[in-house]
């Protein structure tokens, strides 16, 4: 397959401009994504392209805006609605949560709906935009969630999602949008839900590791091997349902359990990957699972305080040649 | 229902009239012989509103309903052994029994709900809207609720949304006086019907003992939608002559203004336009249907445990 | 300490009694909470014995019933609010998570704000009302979060959390509104936040249970006890900050843990104490922690099917004798 | 700011304005050198609302401001130093540096907080006048939010409980034709003053080029509330002649209109009620006071990454 080293947001941006082409079912709104092409160029073009009846700016109406999704997709559509924020999914609850999550249970049918959000603490928005809650999600039946952490697997996961019948949270990477990563330019390509890459093999450790931290593990992980450590990476890119075999298959090997996010420890993906983990390979653990995390603290604005607060790539190392002692 | 009829024979809407009637009444029974998973929520005295609204619809529009919503599945088409099924917890209902009455949906007649979450069903109208408006179709959401939502958020930002991309959808707010335990006068400052108002589009109250006039009504509001001009909001005035779950004393309702709606029931009147035989065979073919329905529903299996989704 | 045997109910009644009684600062608002006294009775006679001004019946309108709390606490009010069940909160995400939880961080002042809210599966209200998300809460910053199982607590935290200068959300469960346990009368008397409770002491297994599940747990465990196998049982209470030390003094000790809650278990309450059991009892723990767990599934309506989708008695019990082998 | 007082005089006026005005394009100047984190919304242009309904306040009423509130902070009487090391990420900032515009507050001048959650101070601001009414003071709560808010469910619920309960409160849209990056007619269907008529309280459109027509205003709609007579809704009809963000080129607007809004500019019309030579004192005044602020800033410490809260 041909591929191009494609930023994060020109993989979304590929993928919707591919499935609204591929399908006039497909529709977009969302605040801004239509005239300005999103408040951070994601969604630029569409418009453009597929028109103002399939691409739509919203008014600041997040219930309504996912509301919107529920109801067009309840009627055949098969739309793509945009929160902007992960903070601003919190006004959306009900619709994600008790609503779309809930009619293929009540209703028997499909609703083939996709929400994308934007998460993280990349971007020094300070407190109240930059909250990293996947877990949340992931938590209620009937919600299918995704966290690409690069280009390819922007593309190719919400190619899957939007084609998927199943309402799809699409959670991107604030901190990302820029970022590189080759990426198939097909039209074919997909990256499967519910499956996980392992990004690099090895046999001492185990590293899970989403969304902004992926990068980092990998850069660690190198550091690692020089140091002699050899570390597998796993990047489950969908947190629900979670590809229980390949983590469970890779720390049943190494024995060894190291999980990197950016959200803080508590109540997150980074417990479930531990508790999994505990769960099924008991006899083979060598060392206590290790969860490298962002502190349990609201997210600062400036730069380096919000850095101070998640795992950099130094702090992975150290834990690595730790844990493999 | 054939298309675009605007105004059915008497004979029909007392026949719908009575069905949800009748079909609460006799869930009420079983109810009470404990035979009803989960809370019961009954609309007797609101059938007009449902029946006259649904009297503009085709089966391609869609509707979504509340908690407190028989009447508008009944309505809308639903089937009446699925519906009688499922509120006796059966695995022939329409989601074999597991959901009950706050959760009944039958797309295929455009029922897209009912729901659990007061407000909920704003923006998934909304959404059906737009979908209906970016497909062409000329079929119409209609978003039933009671005056209580009006105080959600939902209610403003689905009437806002609704205008500015003049979406095919008529807002139904079935004014019953209360919302819960406690009466309108807590949950709606002014009037409901004036919200539309300042959002651009028309507001219209009218009176829900009528069922004519809830249908000529909505037969505006429909047409008005299906030529792409846009939302209405309907405020229809009615009464909640149960209480807000079967089992609610309703003590904190006044028995005279109750009586004053039980006076100008809008089935009764409904009967009273029919010769005293036709409206007689018409009772007659409703009791044997619900009892039919009972009965199979009875006859079916409980919802399977195993069957949990 | 005198004390009566209490329905659950009665003892949020009498705690909201007595603070409301100790200081008039403290006011209720919620759906139907004043005239009717709530629509299960649990709010009964506030309204008539301290007036229209401090027991407020409010339209429905979540979001701003929780910016009630935020605000008026925020001019020096120490208010409760209702919003009723669980899934409603949904409504008030942003006011909870978005600005309650950060007022603090903010302002560098306090909050006294207590949210009260019913969760789980007890009263056959189907998968939009008995939903339990509490470690959603739990994920949060700057939010205290209990979870009383029984009346003597659901007093007790309830009085704490009124008394507490920060956000405290409140989840009683509704399948237990009229159990009984003996009830402290006091008017000092607390249930301090952040403290677990180890409802019954043994050797061989550590059973964590919340809400609903302690009961059952409490029963399994006199039953294993006949069958030879001695079970500690620990009712967290609070869920955030989490009792660290209780639960990991005893799994130390036990070297066998068992969660049981009404939830599900993925990225749930039991995933954070399973992680926290592994990662601080590493080398004390004897077998793979086990989490009993509602099915990930919806919540039915009929009864039957809700309890076929939550641990009972004797699956507690034999989870307990399998871990204990 | 002394209690009561009505109108104040012209050259009160002026300096509060010009601060305003001032303080955004030296932060912007600042931020330009990349001293300032986090994105800057400023409120270029719109300064006249922030100044004109603060006039009517006391310091013991109490606002909301919003993502864009430097002049509402400002108006209400924040410390100009502590605003400005906070923008400025500094340790002697409102919350140590560590948040920086979108989260600044002063609950001792009634500053409850800018917010970066568009519509999230509706509620605050309605419960901090349910707040103010339980203890029978007579202060009020204003709640500033941009019309693009007037979309978010909490709007709808905001004006409707706060009618019910007839609480001292005034909503105060700033209607700047924007939101983000797409013009007013994107967001709200209607007029926003007219909202209010619905919920049976008064709305009030006025003109925000005219820092007396908003003191005026405002002034009864704060003495209504203080008399216990109910919220008021004002829409400012103002300008945002900045971007949404410093950096922001608003391609998306009108030149003509933007200029058209400058030839009207709050800020020189005040000047021009002064003599030359009183306002070349408050000039310089409010230049000293800047450049002060931004030298003691600049000389504190750097937020510290050991202080996460
Ligand atoms: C969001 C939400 N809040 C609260 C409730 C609890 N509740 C169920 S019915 C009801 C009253 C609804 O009143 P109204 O909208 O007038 O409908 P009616 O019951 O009169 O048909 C309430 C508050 C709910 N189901 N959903
Ligand atoms: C709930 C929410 N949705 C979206 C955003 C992103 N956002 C920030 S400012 C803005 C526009 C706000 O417009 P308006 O209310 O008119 O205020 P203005 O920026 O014009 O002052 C948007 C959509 C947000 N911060 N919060
Ligand atoms: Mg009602
Ligand atoms: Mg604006």
């Amino acid at each position: 397959m041909t591929t191009r080293p494609l930023k994060f947001w020109q993989g979304v941006n590929q993928a919707l401009h591919q499935e609204m082409e591929r399908d006039e079912k497909v529709v977009l709104v969302g605040e801004d994504v239509g005239g300005p092409g999103g408040p951070y160029g994601v969604t630029r073009n569409l418009r453009a392209t597929f028109g103002p009846n399939r691409v739509r700016d919203t008014p600041i109406s997040e219930a309504t805006i996912a509301g919107l999704g529920v109801g067009a997709a309840a009627v055949g559509l098969r739309p793509v609605v945009e929160l902007m924020f992960f903070d601003f999914c919190m006004l959306a609850m009900d619709q994600i949560v008790n609503q779309a999550a809930k009619y293929r249970y009540f209703t028997g049918r499909s609703l083939p709906l996709t929400i994308r959000t934007m998460s993280g603490s990349g971007g020094s928005y300070g407190a109240q935009h930059c909250q990293s809650f996947e877990a949340w999600f992931a938590a209620v039946p009937g919600l299918t969630v995704v966290m690409p952490s690069n280009a390819r697997d922007a593309k190719g996961l919400l190619k899957s999602a939007i084609r998927s019948d199943d309402p799809t949270l699409v959670i991107e990477t604030f901190g990302l949008l820029t970022a590189r990563r080759d990426t198939p330019v097909d039209e074919d390509f997909l990256v499967p839900l519910g499956v996980a890459e392992t990004r690099r093999t090895g046999d001492d450790v185990t590293v899970v590791a989403t969304g902004r931290m992926v990068d980092r593990a990998l850069e660690a992980a190198e550091r690692a091997a020089a140091d002699g450590v050899s570390v597998e990476v796993i990047d489950p890119r969908t947190i629900a349902p979670l590809d229980r075999a390949t983590i469970v298959g890779s720390v049943s090997r190494t024995g060894r359990l190291v999980v990197v996010q950016e959200a803080p420890a508590p109540f997150s993906v980074a417990a479930e990957v531990c508790a999994l983990a505990v769960e099924e390979c008991f006899g083979r653990l060598r060392a206590a699972p290790v969860r490298l995390c962002a502190e349990f603290a609201n997210v600062p604005t400036p730069q380096d305080l919000v850095e101070a607060r998640v795992p950099g790539v130094d702090t992975i190392h150290a834990a690595l040649l730790k844990v493999a002692e | 229902m054939p298309d675009d009829v605007t105004s059915p024979p008497p004979a029909d809407l007392y026949r719908r009239l009575l069905l949800c009637r009748r079909f609460e009444e006799v869930v009420a029974e079983q109810y009470r012989e404990g035979r009803v998973p989960g809370p019961l929520h009954l609309a007797l005295g609101q059938e007009a509103t449902a029946v006259g609204v649904c009297a503009a619809l085709r089966r391609t529009d869609v509707i979504t309903s509340t908690h407190r919503g028989h009447h508008h599945c009944l309505a809308k088409g639903a089937d009446v052994d699925r519906m009688m099924a499922e509120l006796l917890g059966r695995r022939t209902g329409y989601s074999a029994g597991r959901n009950g009455s706050m959760h009944i949906a039958d797309p295929d007649v455009g029922l897209l709900g009912t729901n659990g979450i007061v407000g909920g069903g704003l923006p998934i109208a909304t959404g059906a809207a737009f979908g209906l408006q970016v497909q062409g179709r000329d079929d119409v959401a209609v978003c039933f609720f009671g005056e209580g939502a009006t105080a959600t958020g939902n209610f403003g930002e689905a009437l806002n949304l609704a205008a500015l991309w003049a979406l095919p959808v008529v807002f139904v707010c079935e004014n019953n006086r209360f919302a819960e335990l406690t009466p309108s006068s807590t949950h709606v400052a002014g009037e409901v019907w004036q919200r539309a108002e300042a959002y651009g589009f028309p507001g219209v109250r009218v009176d829900g003992g009528d069922v004519h006039a809830v249908a000529a009504a909505s037969h505006e509001a429909v047409a008005r939608a299906r030529a792409g001009d846009g939302p209405t909001l309907l405020e229809v005035m009615t009464y909640r002559l149960s209480g807000h779950y079967v089992g609610d004393p309703a003590e904190y309702r006044d028995e005279a203004e109750a009586q004053a709606w039980r006076d100008r029931d809008a089935v009764v009147r409904a009967r009273a336009d029919l010769a005293e035989t036709d409206a007689a065979a018409i009772d007659d073919e409703i009791e044997t249907l619900l009892a039919g329905a009972v009965e199979r529903a009875l006859a079916a299996p409980a919802a399977d445990p195993e069957e949990l989704g």
